[in-house]
């Protein structure tokens, strides 16, 4: 067994493999198809201050080698939270990361601070990249000045890991990343979905109750790769890459791109046992090819 | 029972009609644990078109070999590829997944209705309603004489009611100009499963009977074990998951409009 | 048979079915396997002033449901067009497009007044989103100063119909679009390709020569489809639409979200004849569907 | 010839040994107007993984039954799909594509070198060869006894030589430490296939022997006709298309190390 240990500011992580927000539900949903504990970290499904619906059916629809989707931040709000899910995840022997969403700035900050007194929780991943609500969401994540505001106002009600995640529906995604560094972010993790769409063509309808949605799975892998090998040589603080990643082969070319960590999202829809597989891929992999720590691997592209 | 996903060998895979198929499985778990109404997730190999599983209810299971069966209607690619599949090779299935049917009590009378390849899960609720000493009745419903399947197999528990929309077999009409909506005959339960427009009709026809009904949604999936947030319909409780707070569902904690 | 004609400012098509160019060589590449003039138009490779010879070998990716390019537009620039393509090309019986790329503002009207002349040249496409050339290309497109500002000057010297060809790597195309159009575009072409990044895990390499290439194929096509639908609401000039078509039903889904006719690009790889299958099932659709005219299913969504 | 795109019956896939198969196509066309070296472009149905189509040489052509034959390597998801096909199937394919080697005049002599699966084409350009009434020499290298196959076949046209690079059969080491090379035998020209280093190792040997010498190349492709210009190599004239400059290429002709 090689070292797979990295590190994302003062998260330790057994391996660099982590879930994406969203996909995953809070973990226990996968309980019966894997050992959750064998993963580097969860990211749980993003959380909002209140109770939210979520969109309208239909929320989905399949796209070559990938899907969109346009759920929309449904989730019970902190409080359900704090009282429901917390007291489970915590038994957890692994990072577990709250997705934290707002609409306004003071929302962002109300949950950042709720979050904070969670002792079990390691860090939160700011997602100021949801392309599904009509507020707050993708916007903040579109605009530098907004992401980096953002980012400066959470950072001070936050002790821990701030982890920013960045949209990739922008012409420079990694003047994003290096204004949220500025602004106190510990890490960015990217990248949360392409904006996308589907229509009906015998019904002349959208497809989604929302018209557009964000894509995610395979299809986004090479343009994710790019993003995230840009941001990596913008910042200096850890890049956590996502986006299309199926196999322990795409998650060893994002390290290679520059990324410490992954998050595995879609592709556990498809194969709810592909984490693991991906952790084995990767351990195999380093065995293979003589390397001590995984942490060699990080960035090791050759030019 | 625990949630799995295991490659399944295909033991038989019989073509019923020009689009439907019959596709046997051998379990590793005791089939004697699933429930009326769950489905499973399929992987469609070979099918460059078809990304994400396909969701199929289980249509009966045999606990003496236990195997179950999947009943598939070809619609697009991933279930056309589905359909190809021969005796020997595997199938990668999530399962089982959903809640099921509410099963009826020793001597309760219960109607089973059917539509397309909505007859799917009610093989197995039968078994398992028989089996519990329950009197079913079933009623299917088809476009055409040609798109009616497995009658003599329904027939093996319970009385069964047909209609076809041109009347080329049983009663001309829909599911619900069927007699047993009559008003003569009293039912403990309905449970439906069918394209939308029928499930809806016949819940209208179960209000006016005052009679308890269940439906089992089919709405699209990406995931089948309720991460993914997809899936959902709306309640009376607010937005729930069809994979795991469903497929089945009472009627009166729908937001339907009927 | 429909009346499947449409236009897109002074040009008349046939049908709305063109080629992407890149894609299509110079045409006659595909004589042996389909009729050129039964498609509405074919634009003809990315040209510029003087001969190119394009980037480095490898220049090509497989990626999930696309492929990644890094041609680098390889061409023996304007003289040797006009002295040996220009004579066969101008033989067909369809619409002939030049695709005008240029490093400098100056190129690009230096070229642009070349093809000016050329009589059976009925309109040029201004690419101004080649992802794979160092520079010019991409700059200008993802800039909406930058974009204004070429369109306004190849304006002055071309009296054609002028569409200009938008990149899909930017936070608001829409934006750009109405720029363009603000300036004198006749209509608008989206999107070119996607940047991205393909890496051979075991070697720890870049796949292209380029390290990034242009991300094309069914993988683009629900980001394209949206930037369509953006970009159609946004301006009053006939968009057109492209961008992983593969099949009648995508042209169609292109064209009920506002693209006046469509481009097929990567496709032509796989299948050669595919675009006279989409011509075909695009009559179909209409017939099927009882529409007179193609132009009732133009921006048909109904939502 | 014209080139075509059709569905081609399969009317053979014969296993050759642990990753080499024989998947012979009926053609529509005449078969006798193919060229040595020109090759087809495949599509791989059933692999979600492939999404281009495949480029491989004609290995060889049957101009009684009007058939030709492909030799597969299995290196990767598309050759392994290719490899599952079936007599009776179709498979999609592109062809003819390339230029093709030079043909001998009669009473030539030439030596065609096939390293791995390299050989493909070699079976072809023996053929007409022979039937041109040159002499043929043809040197096959790979890496191990069981690695080799077809010998039988290539002996029907001419002088088989044989390396290994493990020594179980023939001489050991690479094509080029074969004795062909020592001087002693001279020929009008050498025509080439196999692994790039391979290839510029004969290269060298031919240019110190003074012999013309003809390289097959693989570059990866996208369209196989000359469009994409995603297969170029750098010429004496600039960057050329493999595709449909090639992938057949006079050594002098190209801008190699040697
Ligand atoms: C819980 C559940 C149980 C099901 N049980 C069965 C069953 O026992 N037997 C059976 O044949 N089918 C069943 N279905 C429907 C089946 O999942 C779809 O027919 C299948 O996914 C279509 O896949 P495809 O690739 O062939 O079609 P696609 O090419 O994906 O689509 C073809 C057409 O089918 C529609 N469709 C696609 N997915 C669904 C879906 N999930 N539900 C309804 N329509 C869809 C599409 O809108 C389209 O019009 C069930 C669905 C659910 C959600
Ligand atoms: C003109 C030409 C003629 C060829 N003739 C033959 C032949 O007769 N028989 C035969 O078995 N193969 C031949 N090849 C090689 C064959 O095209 C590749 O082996 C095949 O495309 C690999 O597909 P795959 O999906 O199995 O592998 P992939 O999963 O795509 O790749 C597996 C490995 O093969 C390499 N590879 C992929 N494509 C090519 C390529 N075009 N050339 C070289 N390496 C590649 C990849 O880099 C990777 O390392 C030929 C190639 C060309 C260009
Ligand atoms: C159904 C679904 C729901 C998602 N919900 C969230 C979310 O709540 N918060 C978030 O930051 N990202 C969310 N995402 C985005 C993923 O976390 C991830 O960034 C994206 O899907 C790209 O990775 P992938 O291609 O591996 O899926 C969601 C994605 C999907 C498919
Ligand atoms: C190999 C290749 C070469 C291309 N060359 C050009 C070009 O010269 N000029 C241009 O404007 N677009 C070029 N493109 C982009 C296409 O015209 C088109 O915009 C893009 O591929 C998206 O469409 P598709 O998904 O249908 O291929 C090229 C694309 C490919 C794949
Ligand atoms: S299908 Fe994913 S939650 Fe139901
Ligand atoms: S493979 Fe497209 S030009 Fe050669």
């Amino acid at each position: 067994m090689a070292n797979l240990e990295v590190k994302i500011h003062d998260l330790v992580l057994k391996n660099p493999v982590m879930t994406a927000s969203g996909t995953f539900g809070n973990g226990y949903e996968f309980d019966d198809f894997i050992d959750v504990n064998s993963l580097g970290g969860i990211l749980l499904k993003g959380t909002t201050l209140y109770h939210r619906e979520g969109n309208d059916y239909p929320r989905m629809a399949e796209t070559p080698s990938g899907m969109l989707n346009a759920v929309g931040l449904q989730n019970k709000g902190i409080d359900y939270f704090c009282e429901h899910i917390y007291p489970k995840v915590k038994e957890y022997n692994t990072n577990i990361i709250v997705n934290v969403n707002g609409s306004t700035i003071e929302e962002y900050i109300a949950l950042t601070e709720r979050v904070n007194e969670l002792e079990y929780i390691a860090a939160i991943e700011l997602n100021i990249s949801c392309p599904n609500v009509k507020q707050g969401g993708m916007a903040f994540g579109t605009s530098c000045p907004m992401a980096e505001q953002v980012t400066k106002e959470v950072r001070k009600v936050y002790d821990k890991t701030l982890i920013v995640k960045l949209s990739p529906n922008v012409t420079n995604i990694a003047e994003i990343a290096k204004g949220v560094e500025s602004q106190g972010a510990n890490a960015v993790s990217l990248v949360n979905t392409f904006l996308g769409m589907a229509v009906n063509a015998e019904t002349r309808k959208p497809v989604l109750s929302t018209i557009t949605g964000g894509l995610s799975g395979p299809a986004i892998k090479p343009i994710a790769l790019r993003m995230v090998w840009q941001v990596a040589q913008a910042v200096q603080i850890p890049v956590i890459g996502m986006g299309g990643i199926a196999s322990a082969t795409d998650a060893i070319e994002f390290m290679i791109a520059g990324a410490s960590a992954v998050q595995i999202g879609t592709t556990n829809f498809v194969d709810p046992q592909v984490t693991t597989k991906i952790v084995d891929g990767i351990n195999n992999y380093c065995e293979r090819h003589n390397f001590k720590s995984i942490n060699q691997l990080i960035g090791s592209l050759q030019l | 029972m625990k949630k799995e996903v295991s490659d399944l060998l295909v033991t038989g895979n019989r073509k019923l009609n020009h689009d439907n198929f019959l596709i046997e499985l051998k379990a590793a778990t005791q089939v004697a644990e699933m429930h009326p109404g769950q489905f499973v997730n399929v992987k469609v190999d070979n099918s460059p078109d078809t990304y994400l599983r396909r969701p199929l209810s289980i249509h009966d299971i045999n606990e003496s070999s236990n195997t179950f069966s999947l009943l598939v209607k070809v619609v697009g690619e991933g279930t056309k590829q589905l359909s190809l599949i021969k005796e020997g090779e595997t199938l990668n299935v999530v399962f089982p997944l959903g809640n099921g049917f509410k099963i009826p009590a020793k001597d309760e009378k219960i109607l089973l209705v059917g539509g397309g390849v909505g007859i799917a899960p009610m093989m197995h609720m039968a078994r398992e309603s028989v089996k519990n000493g329950a009197e079913v009745h079933i009623l299917l419903g088809a476009r055409s004489k040609i798109d009616h399947i497995l009658l003599d197999e329904f027939k093996d528990f319970g009385y069964v009611h047909i209609t076809t929309d041109d009347g080329t077999l049983g009663t001309k009409g829909f599911v619900v100009d069927h007699a047993v909506f009559s008003g003569k005959e009293t039912f403990n339960r309905i449970h439906c499963c069918g394209p939308e427009p029928m499930m809806k009709a016949v819940a209208r026809m179960a209000k006016r009977m005052n009679t308890e009904c269940e439906v089992s949604l089919e709405n699209m999936m990406a995931c089948g074990f309720g991460v993914c947030l997809c899936c959902v319909t709306k309640t009376t409780e607010g937005n729930k998951c069809v994979c795991t707070e469903g497929p089945v569902f009472n009627i009166n904690d729908l937001e339907w409009q009927i």
